[in-house]
Formats: structure tokens, C-alpha cells, sequence
């Protein structure tokens, strides 16, 4: 078959990129070749518009064991246990098929944690909707819900934490990240590179079908109006088989059987066996006349370019092949040696004993191109918001405004949806500033929350960066645990317009001095370029999973006022910032401004006096401020309980609003039992630190000392409606 | 006026539903059983006597609803 | 006392009970569903989960494994056996539990703590329990929603073989306190010896109070008396 | 030989997804609606070339497993 111009661009490979394969082949490639070089240039596969970039963010630290590179970063949690967590994104195949798109996110997603020898404890998710009135955007949500929902439930982990927003900037074009987190025991980490000539590789799991062909290529293009023919590649996930993988892996990982696994996820067969062998520095040559297909007819093209999902490549150590079979076919699974590790350097696909392509790796691998694409900084605004024309409007009315907008709104609707409990290691759920999960049998836990503010983002791409890890610090700090790594997940637009190149390049400089002064490395994550349709580009939205460690399950903490008459504290200084505000966004529709600066200084010092104060028991309950500012953190605390508050107004409030709903940084609510300020405000003068006491916990009601009294009651109300109305 | 309504998915998409239970059948000891795919069924009895029209609405309540036309294919038949 | 654990390919709840048993001092064993004979126990446990992905119906399959014959076997002799959830499922796809579980009223899976009356406390399962008393448990499933035909439901009431009912926290049952539908509020049922229970909720999830609570210990505790 | 397997819930028995199906459609304008019921769809290949005996197979699938008998009926047809 002739490579004609149409077919090259059908692959997603512009005129320059075909020059350098013939280059680097030497000769023309034929179309299976053209299909893997594809699969593997595209930028879901080869980072090529973002690993410049990427190479700038701290990845180091005492608590790494494995930073980004493999299918999952890895981090020390003492003993002998380490934790491996990654986000992934599945945005356009969820846009497509919500419930499919979002399943086989979440089993894949898993995979790239078990594959390392882990097994998964927890689920997270970031998903973004467009507006609430946009025709599509309920059978999106509910889509995508159940479709999380029936993957993690079926396989029996517990889906613990996420975010949910809703914007217009996502009408056409969704994001559904999912993270995945396990346990494994620090000396048996399994990683992706082959080592030695002539091992088995072996084929495990599900069969090959053609489902998902070019979904990589997909994931590394724009939607236009003939998305809807890209429909054939739909995967369907198959929770029951993943299990089974699951179980037979880690049951295969307790002796030492492998010698490198790798699970076959974007790109399938030709990404994991280019990956194995180029990170050994091997070649591999595969048999695709062994490949397990599930449908007739299946051409070597197909097989290597299927995204089928369930499937994983191990290579073994000589001998284990028989004992590595007995397992899989005790859970019912395929297992077929389809090659063998050579040391040619080179891809080499047979078919009927016929090689029908060749290709050195380095082509696809090292040698794969990577784009300094031009990007232009942001242009700030320098002036002002004027908001003194506004339209007066009564704290309690503005209070509840936010409380009951869809992106404030109690969440349970979704994770009711979700097994949370399963494995029977939540000490957490979902609803709170950070899930904590026990580690199985001890007494210690981790803490998770995933992160993400398009918004601050947008208008201010470092700032926003910065802001994003902060923000998940802080929720980590808020239940007691000590924060030590994120993933990331980095759903920008096209990255060959400048602007949006430009909001990427400093939205990762901001997330970059964040984690570096935090000391908060980055171990893992994922790009997903091109999400827009026409033209039209999403909000940057980095999206940022963080994991933190609880030495001591008994000191852990939730955000709720735990009884009344104790002492309410909030940490760090109020400015009163209201641009790029809910308040003003929920009250007057105006998404303006820039977001509030963040003071690393500060963040670092506040966060770790909170969590020194936890540590000492000094706590009773704690919660961050985020979104919506003070009195909306401190609803957060109050609802579900019968207890409110009583805010002594004090003199110094210049301007109600800008006290009770500005945004600034840094802060923390405390609940302290009275006859523990003392030593606690000692602390806190003893770290310089800026607090101000606000009020009393109360029976009953939620109170601003002449200014508004509600029972508590309409506050729930007011944030349990939206979810179930709508 | 009376139809039924088939969904079955389409031909390559993968049916894990239909595959445990061909596994299940064959080892129950159903050796000649060569495949199995697994769908909906729906009874849907509507106002219309009209059997054209009748067709049309049950034809657009699959499209609407009953059917995920990305994955799946469907077939009316009157009852 | 000495338990077993039926695992079934897609059981995902079989090391949470395995767990709750060894804490409440069982010996346990775990059996794979492939295994033709049980070992000699005094409790048969059928966790929850998703067996074989729920695919066809939910606990159809493992209700045809070879484990169930057995199973069956010894409920018949007497044996102690509690089905959870997936297990409940199962016990009715065998026939060891009349009725069946719907799909959830509202057609989600629903996964909360909700609470449950003891209505049967004169069992060998709850006897450790007081009569209507109130539990909070967990429960996390697609297809909770209890249905039996009228002969049956009429047996269950007069043979007082309820066991649990959905209940709100003041102990009212009515639809408001009912989260899937199930006929009668009915979270769990014996069949007529009484050896065998079947529920929805989660005990194994209610017996570690940094988890959730300690609802569920008095189950287990009831049956090593 | 192909048949087709359609599997219904009893007349007496309670449908909550028929149910949600038809107050859904309802919702969506369709008022002519008069009752949906929903059921399962299998498409069964096996390898025997005599129609009866072929039937009486796929019959003792349904008994065997696809079938609940208690809460269910069904019927088979030839493709
Ligand atoms: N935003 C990011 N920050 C840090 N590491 C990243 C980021 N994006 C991708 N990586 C790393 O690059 C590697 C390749 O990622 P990816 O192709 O998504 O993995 P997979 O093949 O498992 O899907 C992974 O190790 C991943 O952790
Ligand atoms: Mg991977």
C-alpha cells in the first residue's frame, strides 16, 4: 500500500514528521510501521510539546523512590511500606461515551499502579462538566458518575475523594482525571525495563479486539464536527477481567518470576513493548500470529495499534514460564508468550512467518521528536476590580447563594454513587478536606485529596499554579498528615497556539516553585493537550493529587465543630481579596480580576504550625479556606452537625464582605476546646504566626454578632438541594 | 400498539457480559455452544394506532434513551 | 469456632470479613470456589462483591459453581451460613434463600450508612442483639431491593423470619427509611431452619471504631455463642 | 444455528428499571406511553445442525443459567 499524503495526515503525522521517519528508517515505512511511528509521535505517547517543560519540576527527594518516568511515581512511608499513586486523564473518550470513557479511565488508571506491584487502596477523581445548563451536561454527569462508579465498585476499591466543577469553559469538551493509589512493600517495586536477551514475553489478560484503535491519536487531537465518526473506537471496560488481572499479578509478584511488566495502555501493544525493550536497551521481537484476538481476521496493524483493554506485558526469567502460567489460568486468564527480548535494538514484528515491519527503537523512543513550541506570557491586568458600585447585598443572602450553587453544593449524590468503605480502611470519606486511608493492618495512614482552580488558573497562570499545591498542602495539613508528594495531571488546550502554550509553560513555573519551596516533589502525572473543539480551548486546568502521611491514626481530624462553647481560630492574614471570587462570580456573575497572591512563606509556616498543633492534640477540628472564603469554611464545619457559631464582629472590619468571603491564602480555621488556647496561642506567638480569634462554636445556630442568626438547619438545606433538583 | 425493542452491541465492541457467560455455559458442560452475546430487551406499549406513527415515536424513544447509538445497535418489531 | 470464606472469582469483600472473623477470634479458612470439598466448619461465610462480575444476574454464576454444591450440603446439615451482600445474592440464586434482589429503586448504586431494626433477635445470628434495636451499618450495592411473592412474604412474617429492616435513626419504617426499595423495608432474611441468613448491609464493615463503628460486632459475637 | 433468548420479569413481579425507563421517557414528553417493560436479549450461536435438538440445547441454557424461573420467563426463536 502506497503511504499517500491523506493517510499520513489520517495518523495524526504532519509532512516534517514523515521526513524524519523516512530518515530514521532509511527507507519508506510501510503502513504498519507508519501506524506504530504514530502511535508513539502522537503527544499523548511521546510528550513532545511538554517534555521540555516537564524537566523543570523538582522530582527529588529523601521520601522518592521512583519519580516520573515509570508507570507511577513511588514514595517512602517508613517501615517498609511505600505508596504508588498517579492521575490520568480520559477526556475525550469520556466526552464520547461517558460511562465507558470514564470506567476504562479508572481501570487504567489502576493498571499503571498494580503493574508496579501495588495493590490499590484507593480511587480519586477530577472531573469537570461544562455549565449546568448546557443540554449536555447532566447525561455527561450522570455518565461519567456511574461509569467511575461501576468500574471502582466492581473491583472492589473505594473510591475516596475528588472534585467536581462545573464550567462553560468544558461545554464541549469534558475532563475526567482519575488518580489511583497503592501500597506496596518497598523491595518489591516492579518497573517497565527489560534486562537480558531472549527472555519470554509474555501476553497476559484479556483478548485483542479492535476496540480503541488510534486512541492515543484521538486523545492528541482537537474535536471538530466529524469527531462523532472517531465513535468506533469506544472501549468498553471490563471491571471483572481487571480483577482478575489484579489478583493473578500480585499473586505472580510475590515470588520473582518478572523481570519487567509493563500494562498496555495508550497505544496498547506497540507503546508497552517499545517501552520495555528501549528502557533496557534491548530489542523485541514479537509473534503476532500468538496474540490472543477476539475477533477473526485480526492484521498485524490492528493488533499492534488495539487498546483493548485488561491486558498487561510481562517478560519473565528463563524457566518460570510454566509455574507464571498456572496462575493466570487459575483466574481464567490468557497467558501466551508472543517474543522474545533480543539485542538487535530493534522492533521486530512477525506475522505468518513473515517480518512485516522493523523499526530500531531509539526511532520511536529517544529519537521521537520534541517541540520548544513558541509560547507568549500572559498579559496581567494591573488595575483593580472597582467593586464599590456594586449592588448591596445582605451577607446571609450571599452565604447562601454560594452554598447552594451547583459548584458548592454537598456532593453526596455522586459519591453515594461510589464504594467508599470497601477494603475496610476509610477512616475518611470523601466530603472533607483530605481522605485518609489506613495502611492494611497498622496503625498509621495516608491522606489524599486531588486539587485543581481553572479559574485563578486562567487569569493568572503562575499564581494559579502555585495556588493549586498549596491548596492541596493545606487540605493535606487539615487532617493531620504531613505532605509528600503530588502527581499531576496538566489538561491545557492546543498546544501549538501560543497563548495556550504560554498559560502551560507558566502554570507549570508556578506549580514548579510551589513544590520546590514546599519541598513537595512531583513523582508522577500526565499531559492531555488539545482539549477544545474548534478553536475554542479550555481554561488551563492542572489538576494536582497529593499524598501525605498520618504516623498515628489516633491523631487524625475531620473538619466538623466537634462541641460547643470551644474557641474558633482562623490563621493567616484576611486582606479581603474578592477578584476571581465565588462570591462575586455566585452573587454578580463576574469572573474578574486576578486571583489572590500566595505567600510561600507564610503557606509554609501556617501549615506547619496547624499540622504541629494536631500532632499535639491541641485540635479539635481544623479546615482549610479555599473557595468561597471564611464564612463558607466555616459553614463547611457546621453543617450536618446542630452546632453553629457565634462571630464576635470586630472593630476592625473595614468591610463584611471582603472579611467573610475573600479569598487570600494561607488561612485555616481551628476549633479549639477553651481550656487549650492558652498553650495554643503560645505556639502560635512563638512562630509568629497571624491569628485572630473569631468566635464560640454554638448549639443551633450560625451567627454573625449583629448581622445575620440561622439554624444551622437551613445552611444544610440550603446545600444538600442542587444534586438532587436538578 | 405493542413492540419490542433489541439492543445488542455492536460487532466489535467488546461484551464482556456475553463472554462470562459463554465461559459459564461451556463449563457447564455445553460444548457445541459457539458464541454468546448479550443485549437489552425492552416491551414497550404505546397510545397509536397508527402503526407508521407508532414506529416513529418508539423509533425516537430508542434514540433518546434506550439505545447508546455509539456502542450499541437496535432493532422494533411489532408485537 | 471455625469458619470459611467462599471466594469466588470477583468477590472483593472476602478479606474484610476474613478479617472481622480473626478479630472476632474465628478460625478462618478461605475457599476457592474451584475446591470441591469445604473443610469441616461450623460457619460458611459468602462475602460480598461482584462474582463474576454480576454480568448476568447478580450471583447467578457463582450460584452454578462447583463450591455451591457443597455448600448446600452442609446448610442442610445444619451448618451455619451468611451470605453479605453479593452473598445474599448468591443464596437466592441457589435456592437457599427464597425472593431475589432487584435493582435499586432509583437504579444507582447506593453506597451509605443507613440503619437497620433487629427484628428477630431469637437466632442463632443475632441473639446477641436486643430486640428492635438500632444499627447503623453500611451498605454498598446495585441490586438490594428485596422481592418475594406473597405465600412467601406471609411465611416470612409468621414464621418471623425477618431478620433486619431499613429503618431510619429514630426506628420508623416506612419509604422514606427504605434506600432501594425492598419489599417491607426487608435488609435481611433466614430461611425457615434459621441456619441461614442473608443481608445487605455490611456487618464486617461496622466492627473497628477508627473505621466506622461497632455495630456489627454483635453478629459475630452472637454466633460463637 | 442461531436463536435469539428474550428474558422477561413475570407479570406479578416488580420492574424498577421498566419503571424508571417509562417515567424518564414520560419526562422527556413522550405522553403516549403506556408501559415499558425491560429485559435481556441473548444471541446464541452452537454448532448442531438439527433445528430440535439445537432447541432443546439452547433451552437447557435458559434453565440451567440465563434464566431465573422463579422471577422470570422467556422465549426462544430461531435467527
Ligand atoms: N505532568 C507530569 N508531571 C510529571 N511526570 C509526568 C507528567 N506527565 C507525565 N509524566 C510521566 O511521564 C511518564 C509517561 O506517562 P504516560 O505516558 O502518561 O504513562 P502511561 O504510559 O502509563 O500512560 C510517566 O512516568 C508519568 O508519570
Ligand atoms: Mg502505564
Amino acid at each position: 500500500m502506497e503511504i499517500t499524503n491523506t493517510i499520513i495526515e489520517k495518523h495524526g503525522l504532519k509532512k516534517e514528521e514523515y521526513e524524519s521517519i523516512k530518515k530514521l528508517l532509511k527507507r519508506n515505512p510501510n503502513l504498519l510501521e507508519l501506524g506504530i511511528f504514530s502511535a508513539m509521535w502522537n503527544e499523548h505517547c511521546s510528550y513532545k510539546s511538554s517534555r521540555l517543560h516537564l524537566k523543570k519540576l523538582p522530582t527529588k527527594g529523601k521520601q522518592v523512590i521512583q519519580g516520573p518516568g515509570e508507570n507511577a511515581g513511588v514514595i517512602d512511608i517508613g517501615d517498609d511500606d511505600a505508596i504508588v499513586f498517579k492521575i490520568e486523564s480520559h477526556n475525550h473518550p469520556s466526552y464520547i461515551e461517558p460511562y465507558q470513557g470514564a470506567a476504562t479511565g479508572v481501570g487504567g488508571i489502576l493498571r499503571d499502579v498494580f503493574t508496579m506491584g501495588a495493590r490499590p487502596i484507593a480511587l480519586l477523581n477530577s472531573i469537570h462538566f461544562g455549565s449546568p445548563n448546557h443540554p449536555k451536561t447532566k447525561s455527561l454527569l450522570n455518565g461519567v458518575v456511574s461509569g467511575i462508579g461501576g468500574y471502582g465498585n466492581c473491583i472492589g476499591i473505594p473510591t475516596v475523594a475528588g472534585e467536581t466543577k462545573f464550567n462553560e469553559t468544558y461545554n464541549e469538551n469534558i475532563l475526567v482525571n482519575a488518580m489511583a493509589v497503592g501500597h506496596a512493600k518497598k523491595n518489591k517495586i516492579f518497573y517497565s525495563k527489560a534486562k537480558g536477551v531472549n527472555k519470554s514475553v509474555v501476553y497476559v489478560g484479556s483478548k485483542t479486539g479492535r476496540d480503541g484503535i488510534h486512541g492515543a491519536s484521538m486523545a492528541s487531537a482537537e474535536f471538530d464536527e466529524n469527531s462523532e465518526d472517531k465513535k468506533p473506537t469506544v472501549q468498553v471496560g471490563d471491571p471483572f477481567t481487571e480483577k482478575l488481572l489484579l489478583e493473578a499479578c500480585l499473586e505472580l509478584m510475590k515470588d520473582d518470576s518478572i523481570i519487567a511488566i509493563q500494562d498496555m495502555g495508550a497505544a496498547g501493544l506497540t507503546s508497552s513493548s517499545v517501552e520495555m525493550a528501549s528502557k533496557g536497551s534491548l530489542g523485541i521481537e514479537l509473534e503476532l500470529d500468538k496474540v490472543p484476538c477476539r475477533e477473526e481476521n485480526m492484521t498485524p496493524y490492528e493488533m499492534m495499534l488495539s487498546e483493548s483493554q485488561e491486558r498487561m506485558l510481562i517478560i519473565l526469567e528463563d524457566g518460570k514460564e510454566d509455574y507464571a502460567r498456572q496462575i493466570f489460568a487459575k483466574w481464567d486468564l490468557d497467558f501466551v508468550i508472543i517474543g522474545r527480548t533480543t539485542n538487535t535494538n530493534k522492533l521486530t514484528l512477525k506475522f505468518k512467518n513473515k517480518i512485516e515491519g522493523e523499526i530500531p527503537l531509539e526511532a520511536l523512543a529517544s529519537k521521537a521528536p520534541i517541540y520548544n513550541r513558541k509560547w507568549s506570557k500572559k498579559k496581567i491586568s494591573r488595575k483593580k476590580l472597582d467593586l464599590k458600585k456594586l449592588k448591596k447585598i445582605k451577607i446571609e443572602d450571599a452565604l447562601i447563594k454560594i452554598l447552594s450553587s451547583p459548584n458548592h453544593s454537598n456532593k453526596s449524590w455522586i459519591t453515594n454513587q461510589y464504594d467508599q468503605m470497601v477494603m475496610c480502611d476509610t477512616a475518611q470519606k470523601s466530603g472533607s478536606d483530605a481522605a485518609i486511608i489506613r495502611i492494611h493492618d497498622k496503625n498509621k495512614a495516608i491522606a489524599l485529596s486531588v486539587d485543581s482552580s481553572a479559574n485563578y488558573c486562567k487569569s493568572h497562570p503562575i499564581t494559579g499554579g502555585k495556588q493549586i499545591v498549596c491548596e492541596n498542602w493545606r487540605n493535606l495539613i487539615s487532617v493531620g498528615s504531613k505532605p509528600l508528594a503530588i502527581t499531576n495531571c496538566l489538561n491545557f488546550g492546543n498546544p501549538e497556539n501560543e497563548e495556550i502554550m504560554g498559560e502551560f509553560a507558566e502554570c507549570l513555573e508556578g506549580i514548579k516553585e510551589a513544590c520546590e519551596f514546599l519541598k513537595f516533589p512531583v513523582v508522577s502525572g500526565n499531559v492531555s493537550f488539545y482539549n477544545g473543539t474548534n478553536k475554542k480551548n479550555i481554561y488551563p486546568t492542572p489538576v494536582i493529587g497529593g499524598v501525605g502521611l498520618i504516623q498515628n491514626l489516633n491523631k487524625t481530624l475531620s473538619h466538623k465543630f466537634k462541641k460547643e462553647k470551644s474557641i474558633i481560630v482562623l490563621i493567616g492574614k484576611t486582606f479581603g481579596h474578592l477578584e476571581q471570587s465565588c462570591f462575586l462570580k455566585e452573587n454578580y456573575s463576574i469572573i474578574d480580576g486576578n486571583p489572590p497572591e500566595i505567600n510561600l512563606i507564610n503557606e509554609k509556616n501556617n501549615g506547619e504550625m496547624v499540622l504541629k498543633l494536631i500532632e499535639r492534640k491541641l485540635v479539635l477540628s481544623a479546615h482549610d479556606i479555599s473557595n468561597g472564603g471564611l464564612l463558607i469554611a466555616l459553614s463547611e464545619m457546621s453543617m450536618g452537625s446542630n452546632l453553629g457559631i457565634k462571630i464576635e464582629k470586630s472593630k476592625k472590619l473595614r468591610d463584611l464582605k471582603e472579611y467573610f468571603f475573600g479569598e487570600d491564602q494561607g488561612r485555616y480555621v481551628l476549633e479549639i476546646d477553651e481550656k487549650n488556647l492558652t498553650s495554643v496561642e503560645k505556639f502560635l506567638k512563638s512562630g509568629s504566626i497571624y491569628y485572630e480569634i473569631i468566635g464560640k462554636t454554638q448549639e443551633n445556630f450560625f451567627e454573625i454578632e449583629n448581622e445575620m442568626k440561622i439554624d444551622t438547619n437551613v445552611l444544610y438545606k440550603a446545600n444538600n438541594q442542587w444534586y438532587n433538583n436538578y | 400498539m405493542k413492540f419490542s425493542v433489541t439492543v445488542v452491541l455492536k460487532k466489535d465492541v467488546l461484551d464482556p457480559q456475553g463472554k462470562v457467560v459463554q465461559n459459564t455455559l461451556n463449563n457447564l458442560g455445553m460444548s457445541d455452544l459457539k458464541s454468546v452475546r448479550q443485549g437489552k430487551f425492552f416491551e414497550i406499549e404505546i397510545d397509536e394506532q397508527d402503526q407508521k406513527k407508532a414506529e416513529i415515536k418508539v423509533d425516537g424513544m430508542c434514540k433518546k434513551l434506550l439505545v447508546n447509538l455509539i456502542i450499541e445497535d437496535y432493532k422494533i418489531n411489532k408485537l | 469456632m471455625k469458619s470459611s470464606v467462599i471466594v469466588f472469582p470477583g468477590s472483593n469483600c472476602d478479606r474484610d470479613i476474613a478479617k472481622a472473623l480473626e478479630k472476632m477470634q474465628f478460625k478462618n479458612q478461605m475457599v476457592w470456589h474451584k475446591e470441591t470439598d469445604l473443610p469441616k466448619s461450623d460457619l460458611i461465610v459468602i462475602p460480598g462483591g461482584f462474582s463474576y462480575g454480576d454480568y448476568l444476574r447478580s450471583g447467578a454464576i457463582a450460584g452454578k459453581s462447583l463450591i455451591i454444591e457443597e455448600v448446600i450440603k452442609a446448610a442442610n446439615s445444619g451448618c451455619l451460613v451468611l451470605g453479605i451482600c453479593n452473598g445474599f445474592q448468591i443464596l437466592t440464586e441457589t435456592g437457599l434463600l427464597k425472593g431475589t434482589l432487584l435493582r435499586n429503586k432509583n437504579l444507582k448504586f447506593i453506597n451509605k450508612d443507613i440503619n437497620i431494626k433487629v427484628i428477630n433477635n431469637q437466632t442463632r445470628f443475632t441473639s446477641k442483639y436486643k430486640l428492635n434495636q438500632i444499627l447503623k451499618i453500611n451498605i454498598a450495592h446495585n441490586e438490594g431491593n428485596y422481592f418475594t411473592n406473597s405465600t412467601h412474604l406471609n411465611e416470612l412474617k409468621n414464621e418471623n423470619l425477618i431478620a433486619f429492616k431499613y429503618c431510619d435513626e429514630k426506628g420508623n419504617i416506612n419509604n422514606q427509611s427504605n434506600p432501594n426499595g425492598a419489599m417491607d423495608n426487608i435488609a435481611g432474611i433466614f430461611n425457615s431452619k434459621k441456619n441461614i441468613l442473608g443481608m445487605m448491609p455490611h456487618p464486617e464493615r461496622m466492627v473497628d471504631k477508627f473505621i466506622s463503628n461497632t455495630d456489627g460486632v454483635n453478629l459475630f459475637s452472637s454466633i460463637l455463642h
